[in-house]
C-alpha cells in the first residue's frame, strides 16, 4: 500500500528541476540528460502503477498521505484511481516525448528545462492528489510555467509573413484564461469547503462527509456550475476555448505537446472528479446543457480548423473540437461513456502530442507552418511523413487507433440520451477528416518543392523514439483496449454509480458556520 | 442650561471648517493652518468630555494632541519650505507632477 | 445662565474668528485670525476647569506654533491668494458642501445620542490640578509621554536635515 | 510595571539616538552605518527571542499589552527593517542627506511600530501612529533635491494630517462615550449598554484614520505618489511595515474592542474590502513606473487584508497574519530587486526592466519569483495567504466579496506578468551585466527561499499565529449577547 | 452446430487465413520497408497462404451441407459493462465465397504487381499496404459483428485513400485519394449511425443489448413482431445502414470517387476499385438482408439507386475516353446491378453477379494494367491495333468485355440474367433500366474495344507484358468463362432456377444491338463518331460533365463548405469571440483601468476631498433612520 511509485513520479521532475539549477547554463549535455531520465523515471513509475492497479479491489490506490495544514482538514494526499493511473501514464508518455523534441531547443536551455520540468511536475500533481487544496494547488503550479515556456521559446503565429497572433499575445491570454478559469472554480470549491461543513480538503472525506449531509439541490447546482465554468475554461469548452489554439500555435512543440495533450485533460478531469464525484444534484441539472455546448465544440472548433492555414492553428482548434467528445461523454454520466471519455482523453492526449512534434519538426526544419507554403514533404521527410498520416487517421477516429475505439465508446454510451449530439459527433468525425487530410495533402503530398531541398528527416533511432513510442501505445490500444478500459471502467463505474445514486436531501437550510453571531445594529 | 452637547456642536463647525479650509484654500501653508483646527476641535471635545466624566485623561490626551499638532507644523513648514525652493511654488495646485 | 451667555458669545467669536482663517485672503490675517480661535478655546477650557490645558494652549499654541508659522510666511513671503469665487461642481464648492455635510451630520448625530450622553459631572474635588496631571503623565501615561519626546525628537532632527541648505549637505556627507 | 516587557521597545529607542551620535560623531564610516543599524536590529531580535513567554502581560497600567499577537509581528517587524536597511545600504549613495538621521527616523518609525503591535490604549495608538507617519514623512522627503520625493512628502503629510485628525477626533469621542481611551474598558463599555450614535461615529472616524494607513479606498490616494516620489527603501518600509502596523491597528480595535458590533462593521469593510482590491488591481494596469504599478497593487492587497477583517473570525485574524508574513516575504523581495537594479538600469520606468533577465538573471529570477508570489501563484507564499483570506471570507459566508477577490487575482497577474514579460522578452536597451552586492544576494536567496517555504509549507507558521491569537479575548467566544437566545 | 463435423484444424486455418496478410503487412512495415523482393515475397506469401486456408476451409464446407456450413470463433476484443465486442472469424457459405474471391483474386493480383509495380520506388509500401488492405478486407468478410464490419470498412477505405494516392507527388493523385476517403466518410457517418441506431433498438428486456450479426437477426424479428420497435425507426435503420454502401460500392450519388480512384496504381484498380473493396457494400446488403428486407421502403431505396446507378454511370462510359475510367464506370454500373438485385429480394443473384464480376472486372483492369504497362498510354483515342502487339493482353481483355457485355455462355451472362429476370419479376422500370444499361454495357465495352485494341496504331510503341503479368491474365479468362458453370448459386444456398427464355432473350439482343452499335461506329467507321458527338451535343456535353455532380460537389466544398461556413466560423472566432469577447473584456478593463487613473489627478486636494466623501459614506447611515 506504501509504495512510494507515486511519491517518486512527483517528485522526480522537481528534483531534476533543482539538479538542472544547479547546473552550470553551458553543460547542455547534463541538462538535457537530466531532464530525460528524470522524465523516463516517471514514465517508468507511471507504468508500474497502471500495471500495479488492482481492478478487483478498485478505488484509490498506492495512496500516501501526510497531513499538511490539518487545522484547516488540508492533507498532502495521493493516490490513483483507474481513471487518474490512465492520465498519469499518458502524462509520463506525453511528457518524456516532449523531453526528447525539446532536443530542438538551443537557447537558454537550462531555464527550458526549469520550466519544463515544473510544469511536468505540477500536472502530474493534479493527476495524484486527492486532496482538493492540492489539487488546486498544483492546477495552478501547471498553468504558470506556460507564460515563460511560450513567452520565451514560442512563435509568433504568421500569416503570410504577417503577425496574426504574436507569442507575447498568446501566452499572457493563456495565462490570465487559464487562472481566470483556476479562480473561479477555486470559488467553487471553497464554496464546497464551507456549505459541505465537512472541515477537510481531503477529497475521500468530503465525498463521504457529502454522501452523508447532501447539500441542498439549489447550492449544489450553483457551486456545479461554478466548477463547470472555471474547469470548462481549460477543458476547453466553447465558448472558452479561444486560449488553447492560440496558445497552442504559439508555443515550442514540446510544450505544445504537453499542453495540448495533456493540461486540456485537467478540465475534464476535475470536472468528472470533483464536479461530477461530488455535486450528483449539479451534474444532473447541468450535464444536459454541457452536451449541447460539446456539440459546439465538435462542430465549430472543427469548422475553424477547416478554415486555418496555420499547421499549429489547425491542430489547436481540432483539440478543442476533440475535447468536445470528451466533454459529451462527460455528460451522460453513463459509465459507457465515462470510459470513452478517459480513453479518448488518453488518446487524442498521444495523438495530438504526435501531431505537434511533427509539425515541430516541420518548423524547425522549414521554418514556416503556413500551409500554402508547404507541399511534397513526404520526398524529404518519409518518416515525419508517415507521422503525419497516422496522426491524421488517429484524429479522425480510424480502427486500429484507440481514438476508434474511445469514439466508439463515447457514441454507444451517448446514445440513448443524446442521439442529437452523437449525430453531431459523427458529422464532427467527417469534418475531422476534411481538414486532417488537407493537412496531409498540403504538407507532404504533390510534388518536391526546390525551396525545401535541405530538409532533413528524423532520421536517428533516438530522434524517433518519441514517434515510435507514442505511435505504439495509440496502436497498442486501439488494437488491445480491453486491459486499459478494465481499469477506467472501474473507476467511471463507481463515479457513475455515486452520481446517480438516488439522495433524499434533507429540506433543512444549509447554516454557514459564522464564529460569531451577528449583533444587530443597535 | 450649559450642555456638553453645546461644546461639542462647536466642536464639530470648528471640525467641518478645518476640513472646509483644507479643501478650498490653494496655498500650502493655509492648508496647515486648516489642519490645526481641526486638532483644535478634537482638543474641545476631549476637554469637554474629560468635564463631563471628571476624568483627566481627556486632558492629557490635548497634550498629546497639541505635541503632536506642533510637531506636524514644524515638519509640514519643513517641507513647505524645501517645496518652495525645489518647485518654486507653494500653490497646492501646482504641486502635482506625480499623477495618473 | 450667565455662563451661557458667554459660552453663546465666546462660540460666535470662535466660530467668526475659524471663518476668517479659512477664508481671508491674507495669510497673515489668518493665522491671526487663529490665534484668536486659540484665544477662544483657552476661555472654554477654562469654563470647563481645564486650567493648566488652558495655559498650557496659549503658551504653546499661540506662543510657538503660530510665531513659527508667522515666521515662515515672513520668510516666504507669501502674497496674497487670488479671489477666485467656488463655481457650482468645482472642487471648492464640493469641499464646502461636504464640509458642511460632515457638519451636519455630526450635529444631528450629537442631538440624537444626547440622551445616552454622561452628563456634566458634579466637580466637588478638584481634579485637575497641576500636580495631578503631572502624576498622570509620570504614571499611567510615561510610555506615551517619553514616545512623544522621541516623537518631537524626530520632528526636529527632521525638519532641520530637509530645511538645511544644499551646501550644508555637502559638509555633512563624508 | 514590568520593564522587562517593553525591552524591545528601549533597545530600538536606544538606537534611535546611537545610530544618530554615531553619525554626528563619525564614528564608524558613511558605509558602515548599516552594520550599525543592523546590529541595533539584532539586539532587539535576542531581546525580543529572549523574553520568557510568561513575562506576557500589560505595562504602564494596561495601556501597554504584550502577547503572543504582538510578539509575532514585532518578530515581523524587526525582519522588515532589517531588509530595509539592507536596502539602504544599496541606496546610501542616493541619499544625499545625512545617513545617521535616515536610519534614526527608520528606527524611530520602527519604535511605533513596535508601540503600536502592543497596544491597548487609544492614545498611545495614536501617539504610535503619529510615530510612525512623522517618520516616514521625513524619509519621503529625503531626496530633498528630487522635486517628486518633496511632493510626495508634501502630500503624504497632508493627507496623512487629515487621516491624523479624524483619527483623533474619533478618538475624542470613543473617549467620551466610555470615558476611557483603554481597549479594555471601552470594550466592558460596548458590551454592558447601548452604543450611542456619538461613538459610532467616532469608531467610524477612527476607521477612516487607519484606513488611510492600510492604504484602503477611499483613502489611498496618496498611495500611488508617495511611492512613485519616495526613495524605495523608504516605499518598501511604506508598504510592509506601515500597512501592518495599520492593520494590527484595525485588529486591535475591530476584534479587541468591536467584536460585538461586528454586524456594525462587517459590511461596511465588505464593501470597502471589493473597492480597493478592485480600484487598485484595475488602475495598476495602465501604469508605467514599477513603483506607482507597486503603490497601486499594495492597495490591492490592502483590499484582501480587509476581506479578511471583515469576516470577523479567528480563521480571518490567521489569514492576515499569514498573509502579512508573506506579503513581506513578496514585497520585500521585488523592492530589493528594484533598489540593486535601479542604479544600473536607470530609472524605475517599466522601460529600464527590459531584458533584465539577460542582465542578471538572479535578480529577474527573483523579480519573477516576488511578482508571483504577490500575484498569488502557487507554490509561492502568496498563494497560501490568499488562500486563507478567501477561506475566510468565504466562511463568513461573503460569497460575493470571495468571487470579487478570486477575479482579482486574475487582475493582478496581468499586471505583474507584465513586468515578467519585459524581464524576460524585452531586449535590453543596454546589455551590461548587472552587478549585485553580496549582502543583497544574501538577503534575496533568504527571501526567496522564504517565498518557497511559506508556499509549501504553510502549517508551522499558520500554527504560530494560530497560537499567538489564542489567548486573545476576541477568540474566546463570550459576550454575553453573542449567546444564543 | 452439432450435425457438423469440422476438422479440429478449422480454427487455427482460420485465423490464420485472417491475420496472415496482417502479419504480413506487419512484417513489411517493420523490416522490409526497404528490402524490395523481401517486401513482395511477404505479402504474396500472405495472401496465398490466406488463400490455401480459404481453400481448405472450402473443402471441409464442401463435405458438409453446404449452405448449413457454419463456424464461428471470436475473441472479446473490447469488453465493458454494457458493451461488449468480438473480434472473430464468421466463416459460412456466404463469407466462404467472399473469401474466396478476396484472396483468390486477390493473390494473382498480387503476382500481377511485383511485375507491374517493378519499376516503382515505393515497392515495399505498396505491397506494405495491399497486404494490410487484404486483411482488412477479410476483417469486414469474416466479420461476426457490425462493429468489426465497420472496423474493416474504415481500415479498407484508408487503404484505398493510401493506394489511390500512392504516386502522391501528382498533385491529381494526391486529390484523388483525398476525394475517395472522404467521400466514403461521408457515407461512413450516415452507415456509423445506422449502426448506433441499430445498437439502439438491439436491447430487450431479456438480454443486453448486441450487435452480433446471429443474435440480432435471432432477437430483432421477435421484437418487430412484439411491436417494440416500431418500423419507421426500423426503416431509419435501414436506411442510414445503406448509407455505407451507398459510399464504398459507390453507389448514385455518391459515385463521384471511383473514376477519380483510378489514379492509383492499375493492380489496385483491379482488386479494391473492382473485385472486392467495393463490393464490400454489396456483400453487406447481402449479409443482413434480412434487416434490409424487414422494411419495405428500405428495399425499393436500394433498388432504386442500385437501378439508376446502373443505367447512370453506364452512360458515362460511353463518353469516356480514359480506358481505367471507362473500366471504373463499368464497375459502377455494375455494382448498380448488384445493389438492384438486393434491392429486389435476391441477395444470391447479387452476389453471384459479384463473383463473375470479380472475375472479369479485374480480367479487364489487369489487362488494361498491361496495356499501360505496354504502352504507357491509358487514353483509348491514342491506342489502336493492339490485337497485334499484344496478343495475350487483347484476347484477355476480349473474353473479359464479352463475359461483361453478358454474351451467353460466358460468366457475365448467367449472373446478369438471374438478376434480369428478377427485376423481370418484380418491378418494370427497373427491368427495363437494366436492359438498356445492358445495351449500353456493351456498346461502351465494345467501343473501348474496337478504338484500342483494333484500328491502327497511333505509333505508340507497345510491347507485351512479362508472364508474371499474362498468366494471371490467363486464369482470370478462364475463371471468366467458366464462372457461370460452378454452381455459385447453389453454393448459397439457391435452389437451380429455370432459365427465363423471354428475358434471356431481350438481354441477348440488347447487347448484340450494343456490340453492333460500336462495331459500326467504331470498328468499321459506318457511322461518324464526330458527327453523333456534334448531333447529340447537349446530352454528349451533360454527360462529359457527368450531370454536373463533380462540379456540384466542388463548388459545394469550396465556395460553401470552406468559403462560407467554415470561413463563416472562422470570422466568427476571430471577430467575435476573440475580438469582441476575450479581447473586448480585456480592452473594457484597460479602458477602465485608464478612467480610474483620471482620479487620480495629483492635486492633493482631490485627495484631501474624497478622503472627506468616504467618511462621509462611512457615517452617513447613521442618520438615516
Amino acid at each position: 500500500m506504501s509504495s512510494p511509485l507515486l511519491a517518486i513520479i512527483l517528485l522526480s521532475p522537481l528534483v531534476g528541476a533543482l539538479i538542472i539549477s544547479a547546473l552550470p547554463p553551458q553543460n547542455l549535455l547534463g541538462i538535457r540528460r537530466i531532464a530525460v531520465s528524470s522524465s523516463a523515471l516517471c514514465l517508468v513509475c507511471a507504468l508500474g502503477v497502471i500495471l500495479s492497479y488492482d481492478t478487483v479491489k478498485a478505488g484509490y490506490q498506492q495512496q500516501i498521505y501526510l497531513p499538511w495544514i490539518p487545522s484547516l482538514g488540508i492533507g498532502f494526499h495521493l493516490g490513483v484511481d483507474g481513471i487518474s493511473s490512465v492520465l498519469v501514464l499518458l502524462h509520463g508518455l506525453c511528457a518524456f516525448s516532449g523531453v526528447l523534441i525539446s532536443y530542438a531547443i538551443t537557447q537558454q536551455v537550462k531555464e527550458y528545462f526549469i520550466f519544463y520540468l515544473t510544469l511536468i511536475a505540477g500536472v502530474f500533481g493534479v493527476f495524484l492528489s486527492i486532496d482538493v487544496f492540492f489539487f488546486y494547488f498544483f492546477y495552478e503550479m501547471a498553468v504558470i510555467p506556460m507564460y515563460p515556456l511560450i513567452g520565451i521559446w514560442g512563435s509568433d503565429v504568421k500569416e503570410e509573413g504577417v503577425v496574426r497572433f504574436s507569442k507575447e499575445y498568446a501566452t499572457m491570454k493563456l495565462t490570465i484564461y487559464l487562472t481566470l478559469g483556476a479562480v473561479i472554480a477555486l470559488i467553487g470549491l471553497l464554496w464546497l469547503y464551507v456549505s459541505s461543513g465537512s472541515h477537510t480538503f481531503d477529497l475521500i472525506q468530503m465525498q463521504q462527509h457529502l454522501d452523508n449531509h447532501p447539500l441542498a439541490v439549489s447550492v449544489q447546482r450553483s457551486i456545479f456550475l461554478l466548477l463547470l465554468i472555471g474547469f470548462g475554461f481549460i477543458a476547453p469548452m466553447w465558448p472558452f476555448h479561444s486560449w488553447s489554439p492560440i496558445g497552442h500555435a504559439a508555443a515550442p512543440s514540446a510544450v505544445s505537446m504537453l499542453h495540448a495533450g495533456v493540461l486540456m485533460k485537467l478540465g475534464s478531469y476535475a470536472i468528472i472528479r470533483l464536479a461530477i464525484g461530488l455535486l450528483p444534484e449539479g451534474a444532473k441539472f447541468w450535464l444536459p446543457w454541457v452536451a449541447g455546448l460539446c456539440v459546439m465544440n465538435i462542430l465549430y472548433g472543427g469548422l475553424v480548423a477547416m478554415a486555418q492555414k496555420d499547421l499549429k492553428l489547425v491542430i489547436g482548434y481540432s483539440s478543442s473540437s476533440h475535447m468536445g467528445y470528451v466533454l459529451l461523454g462527460t455528460a451522460c454520466l453513463t459509465s459507457l461513456a465515462l470510459d470513452g471519455a478517459v480513453l479518448l482523453m488518453f488518446a487524442h492526449g498521444l495523438m495530438t502530442a504526435l501531431a505537434f512534434a511533427m509539425i515541430g519538426h516541420i518548423y524547425d526544419q522549414t521554418h514556416t507552418r503556413y500551409l500554402p507554403d508547404l507541399g511534397g514533404l513526404a520526398h524529404q521527410v518519409p518518416f515525419i511523413a508517415t507521422c503525419g498520416v497516422i496522426a491524421a487517421m488517429a484524429s479522425s477516429g480510424l480502427p486500429g487507433f484507440a481514438n476508434f475505439v474511445a469514439e466508439t465508446l463515447v457514441f454507444v454510451g451517448a446514445w440513448d440520451s443524446h442521439p442529437v449530439a452523437v449525430a453531431c459527433g459523427v458529422v464532427g468525425l467527417v469534418i475531422t477528416a476534411v481538414y486532417m487530410l488537407r493537412l496531409v495533402r498540403g504538407t507532404f503530398f504533390g510534388p518536391a518543392l526546390r525551396s525545401f531541398a535541405s530538409v532533413r528527416d528524423a532520421s536517428s533511432p533516438f530522434s524517433r523514439l518519441s514517434y515510435a513510442l507514442l505511435i505504439g501505445v495509440l496502436l497498442f490500444i486501439g488494437c488491445w483496449p480491453r486491459p486499459i478500459l478494465k481499469i477506467i471502467d472501474v473507476s467511471a463505474q463507481s463515479i457513475v454509480a455515486r452520481a446517480l445514486r438516488q439522495h433524499q436531501p434533507e429540506p433543512e437550510p444549509e447554516t454557514i458556520p459564522v464564529e460569531w453571531v451577528k449583533v444587530p445594529n443597535p | 442650561m450649559l450642555t456638553l452637547t453645546h461644546y461639542l456642536i462647536v466642536s464639530a463647525a470648528l471640525f467641518a471648517m478645518g476640513i472646509a479650509g483644507i479643501l478650498i484654500r490653494r496655498n500650502i501653508l493655509m492648508i496647515l493652518l486648516a489642519i490645526e483646527l481641526m486638532f483644535n476641535a478634537a482638543n474641545l471635545a476631549f476637554i469637554a468630555y474629560a468635564r463631563a466624566w471628571a476624568d483627566l485623561g481627556g486632558q492629557i490626551a490635548v497634550f498629546f494632541v497639541i505635541t503632536v499638532a506642533a510637531a506636524e507644523v514644524t515638519v509640514g513648514l519643513a517641507i513647505a519650505i524645501l517645496l518652495s525652493r525645489q518647485l518654486n511654488t507653494l500653490n497646492a495646485d501646482e504641486v502635482s507632477r506625480l499623477k495618473g | 445662565m450667565g455662563e451661557l451667555l458667554l459660552f453663546y458669545l465666546i462660540a460666535a467669536l470662535m466660530v467668526a474668528a475659524a471663518l476668517s482663517v479659512v477664508g481671508s485672503r491674507l495669510p497673515i490675517y489668518s493665522v491671526l485670525s487663529l490665534l484668536v480661535v486659540m484665544g477662544c478655546q483657552a476661555v472654554f477650557f477654562v469654563m470647563l476647569h481645564a486650567y493648566f490645558v488652558a495655559a498650557i494652549q496659549l503658551l504653546l499654541y499661540a506662543g510657538a506654533v503660530l510665531v513659527l508659522f508667522l515666521f515662515v510666511i515672513m520668510l516666504l513671503q507669501l502674497s496674497p491668494e487670488a479671489v477666485a469665487y467656488p463655481r457650482l461642481l468645482s472642487r471648492p464648492a464640493i469641499g464646502i458642501t461636504a464640509a458642511f455635510g460632515l457638519f451636519l451630520i455630526l450635529r444631528t448625530v450629537f442631538f440624537r445620542s444626547l440622551a445616552q450622553e454622561p452628563p456634566l459631572a458634579d466637580l466637588s474635588r478638584p481634579h485637575s490640578t497641576v500636580e495631578a496631571i503631572a502624576h498622570a503623565l509620570m504614571t499611567k501615561y510615561l510610555l506615551p509621554f517619553e514616545l512623544t519626546s522621541l516623537l518631537i525628537l524626530a520632528a526636529l532632527i527632521g525638519a532641520v536635515t530637509l530645511a538645511k541648505q544644499q551646501a550644508s549637505d555637502s559638509r555633512l556627507k563624508r | 510595571m514590568t520593564w522587562k516587557l517593553i525591552g524591545v521597545e528601549f533597545v530600538v529607542s536606544v538606537w534611535t539616538i546611537v545610530t544618530l551620535g554615531a553619525d554626528i560623531l563619525n564614528l564608524p564610516r558613511r558605509n558602515r552605518l548599516w552594520l550599525l543599524a543592523l546590529a541595533g536590529l539584532s539586539l532587539a531580535a535576542i531581546v525580543l527571542a529572549l523574553q520568557p513567554p510568561e513575562s506576557l502581560g500589560e505595562s504602564f497600567q494596561d495601556m501597554f499589552v504584550v502577547d503572543g499577537f504582538g510578539r509575532y509581528f514585532k518578530g515581523l517587524f524587526l525582519v522588515i527593517a532589517a531588509v530595509v536597511i539592507v536596502m539602504t545600504r544599496e541606496f546610501e549613495d542616493r541619499l544625499s542627506a545625512p545617513l545617521g538621521a535616515f536610519y534614526m527616523l527608520l528606527f524611530t518609525a520602527l519604535l511605533g511600530m513596535l508601540i503600536v503591535a502592543s497596544v491597548n490604549d487609544l492614545l498611545l495608538l495614536f501617539v504610535g501612529l503619529e510615530l510612525i507617519t512623522f517618520s516616514l514623512y521625513i524619509m519621503t522627503a529625503y531626496l530633498k533635491t528630487d522635486p517628486r520625493s518633496v511632493e510626495a512628502g508634501m502630500k503624504y503629510l497632508i493627507i496623512g494630517s487629515i487621516a491624523s485628525g479624524f483619527l483623533i477626533y474619533g478618538v475624542a469621542l470613543l473617549y467620551g462615550f466610555s470615558g476611557s481611551t483603554h481597549f479594555p474598558s471601552l470594550h466592558k463599555a460596548i458590551v454592558s449598554g447601548v452604543i450611542p450614535l456619538s461613538a459610532q461615529a467616532g469608531f467610524f472616524f477612527v476607521l477612516a484614520g487607519l484606513g488611510f494607513k492600510i492604504a484602503a479606498v477611499p483613502f489611498h490616494l496618496w498611495v500611488p505618489d508617495v511611492y512613485e516620489g519616495a526613495p524605495t527603501p523608504v516605499v518598501a518600509f511604506l508598504s510592509v511595515g506601515s500597512k501592518m502596523a495599520g492593520i494590527i491597528a484595525l485588529v486591535r480595535i475591530l476584534y479587541g474592542v468591536f467584536l460585538p458590533l461586528h454586524g456594525l462593521w462587517m459590511d461596511t469593510l465588505a464593501i470597502l474590502s471589493a473597492a480597493t482590491m478592485l480600484y487598485g488591481n484595475l488602475a495598476a494596469i495602465v501604469q508605467t513606473n514599477i513603483k506607482r504599478l507597486l503603490g497601486y497593487s499594495s492597495i490591492g492587497h490592502a483590499g484582501y487584508l480587509l476581506m479578511a477583517l471583515s469576516s470577523g473570525s479567528s480563521l480571518g485574524v490567521s489569514a492576515v497574519g499569514y498573509y502579512l508574513l508573506a506579503y513581506l516575504v513578496s514585497n520585500l523581495t521585488v523592492f530589493l530587486v528594484i533598489v540593486a537594479a535601479s542604479k544600473t538600469i536607470g530609472g524605475d520606468h517599466l522601460e529600464a526592466y527590459n531584458g533584465l533577465s539577460k542582465r542578471s538573471p538572479a535578480l529577474a529570477g527573483a523579480l519573477f519569483l516576488g511578482l508571483l508570489s504577490l500575484a498569488g501563484v502557487p507554490p509561492l507564499a502568496g498563494f497560501s495567504g490568499k488562500l486563507l483570506i478567501l477561506l475566510a471570507g468565504a466562511q463568513a459566508g461573503q460569497l460575493w466579496l470571495v468571487t470579487i477577490g478570486a477575479l482579482n487575482v486574475a487582475l493582478s497577474l496581468y499586471y505583474y506578468l507584465m513586468i515578467v514579460k519585459r524581464m524576460y522578452l524585452g531586449t535590453p536597451i543596454n546589455p551590461s551585466v548587472i552587478r549585485v552586492h553580496p549582502v543583497t544576494h544574501t538577503t534575496l536567496i533568504l527571501l526567496v527561499l522564504g517565498i518557497f517555504v511559506l508556499g509549501i509549507f504553510q502549517n508551522p507558521f499558520l500554527q504560530q499565529i494560530q497560537s499567538a491569537i489564542e489567548n486573545q479575548q476576541w477568540t474566546r467566544p463570550q459576550f454575553p449577547n453573542a449567546e444564543p437566545p | 452446430m452439432p450435425d457438423i463435423h469440422l476438422s479440429p484444424f478449422i480454427s487455427c486455418l482460420s485465423w490464420t487465413l485472417l491475420l496472415a496478410p496482417l502479419i504480413a503487412a506487419s512484417a513489411i512495415w517493420l523490416f522490409g520497408i526497404h528490402r524490395r523482393r523481401l517486401a513482395a515475397n511477404l505479402a504474396l506469401t500472405g495472401m496465398v497462404t490466406s488463400f490455401g486456408c480459404a481453400l481448405w476451409v472450402f473443402d471441409q464446407a464442401l463435405r458438409q451441407h453446404s449452405h448449413a456450413f457454419a463456424w464461428e470463433s471470436s475473441v472479446e476484443w473490447l469488453s465493458v459493462p454494457g458493451f461488449t465486442v468480438s473480434f472473430g472469424v464468421l466463416l459460412d457459405p456466404l463469407s466462404l465465397l467472399m473469401t474466396l474471391i478476396v484472396t483468390g483474386v486477390g493473390s494473382l493480383i498480387f503476382l500481377y504487381s511485383t511485375a507491374y509495380m517493378k519499376a516503382d520506388a515505393a515497392f515495399s509500401r505498396y505491397f506494405g499496404v495491399l497486404s494490410l488492405f487484404a486483411f482488412s478486407m477479410l476483417t469486414i468478410v469474416l466479420s461476426p459483428n457490425w462493429i468489426q464490419l465497420f472496423i474493416g470498412w474504415e481500415l479498407v477505405g484508408f487503404c484505398s485513400y493510401l493506394l489511390i494516392g500512392h504516386w502522391y507527388a501528382k498533385p491529381s493523385a494526391a486529390e484523388a485519394g483525398k476525394k475517395a476517403f472522404m467521400v466514403n466518410r461521408v457515407a461512413d457517418c450516415g452507415f456509423l449511425l445506422g449502426i448506433l441506431a441499430l445498437w439502439g433498438i438491439s436491447g430487450s428486456a431479456a438480454s443486453e443489448r448486441t450487435l452480433h450479426f446471429h443474435s440480432l437477426q435471432a432477437r430483432l424479428p421477435d421484437l418487430i413482431a412484439s411491436g417494440a420497435i416500431p418500423s419507421s425507426l426500423l426503416t431509419l435503420v435501414g436506411l442510414l445502414l445503406f448509407c455505407g454502401p451507398i459510399g464504398k460500392s459507390a453507389q448514385f450519388p455518391l459515385h463521384v470517387w471511383l473514376p477519380d480512384a483510378m489514379e492509383g496504381p492499375t493492380p489496385v484498380s483491379a482488386l479494391i476499385h473492382a473485385a472486392t473493396m467495393v463490393a464490400a457494400g454489396v456483400y453487406l446488403l447481402c449479409r443482413s438482408f434480412w434487416l434490409f428486407a424487414m422494411s419495405p421502403v428500405t428495399l425499393s431505396t436500394i433498388a432504386w439507386v442500385g437501378g439508376l446507378s446502373a443505367i447512370l454511370s453506364a452512360l458515362l462510359a460511353v463518353v469516356e475516353q480514359d480506358l481505367k475510367r471507362i473500366l471504373a464506370y463499368s464497375t459502377l454500373s455494375q455494382l448498380g446491378y448488384m445493389v438492384m438485385a438486393v434491392g429486389l429480394g435476391s441477395p444470391i443473384a447479387g452476389m453471384y453477379h459479384l463473383s463473375t464480376h470479380a472475375f472479369f472486372k479485374a480480367l479487364l483492369f489487369l489487362a488494361a494494367g498491361s496495356v499501360i504497362h505496354g504502352t504507357h498510354q491509358q487514353d483509348i483515342r491514342k491506342l489502336g491495333a493492339l490485337r497485334r502487339s499484344m496478343p495475350w493482353t487483347s484476347g484477355s481483355f476480349a473474353i473479359g468485355s464479352l463475359a461483361l457485355c453478358g454474351i451467353p455462355g460466358l460468366s457475365g451472362f448467367f449472373s446478369k440474367d438471374a438478376i434480369l429476370v428478377l427485376a423481370h419479376e418484380r418491378n418494370a422500370i427497373l427491368y427495363w433500366l437494366a436492359v438498356s444499361t445492358a445495351g449500353l454495357t456493351a456498346f461502351y465495352i465494345g467501343r473501348a474495344w474496337f478504338v484500342a485494341f483494333t484500328g491502327t496504331s497511333h505509333g505508340t510503341h507497345a510491347h507485351e507484358s512479362p508472364p508474371i503479368m499474362t498468366g494471371p491474365l490467363s486464369i482470370l479468362a478462364v475463371l471468366s468463362i467458366v464462372g457461370g458453370y460452378l454452381g455459385i448459386p447453389h453454393f448459397l444456398g439457391h435452389p437451380n432456377e429455370t432459365i427465363h427464355w423471354q428475358v434471356v432473350f431481350t438481354s441477348i439482343s440488347a447487347a448484340g444491338i450494343g456490340l453492333a452499335l460500336s462495331w459500326l461506329i467504331y470498328g468499321r467507321h459506318w457511322l461518324s463518331a464526330q458527327k453523333l458527338v456534334l448531333a447529340l451535343a447537349v446530352p454528349y456535353s451533360f454527360l462529359q460533365r457527368r450531370y454536373g455532380i463533380d462540379e456540384f460537389y466542388n463548388a459545394y466544398v469550396t465556395h460553401i463548405q470552406q468559403r462560407f461556413i467554415a470561413g463563416f466560423c472562422a470570422w466568427f472566432e476571430r471577430a467575435c469571440i476573440i475580438r469582441i469577447g476575450v479581447n473586448g473584456i480585456a480592452w473594457t478593463t484597460y479602458y477602465a483601468s485608464w478612467l480610474i487613473r483620471l482620479w487620480q489627478t495629483g492635486k492633493v486636494q482631490t485627495y484631501a476631498l474624497t478622503f472627506l466623501i468616504g467618511v462621509l459614506g462611512l457615517i452617513f447611515h447613521l442618520i438615516r433612520q
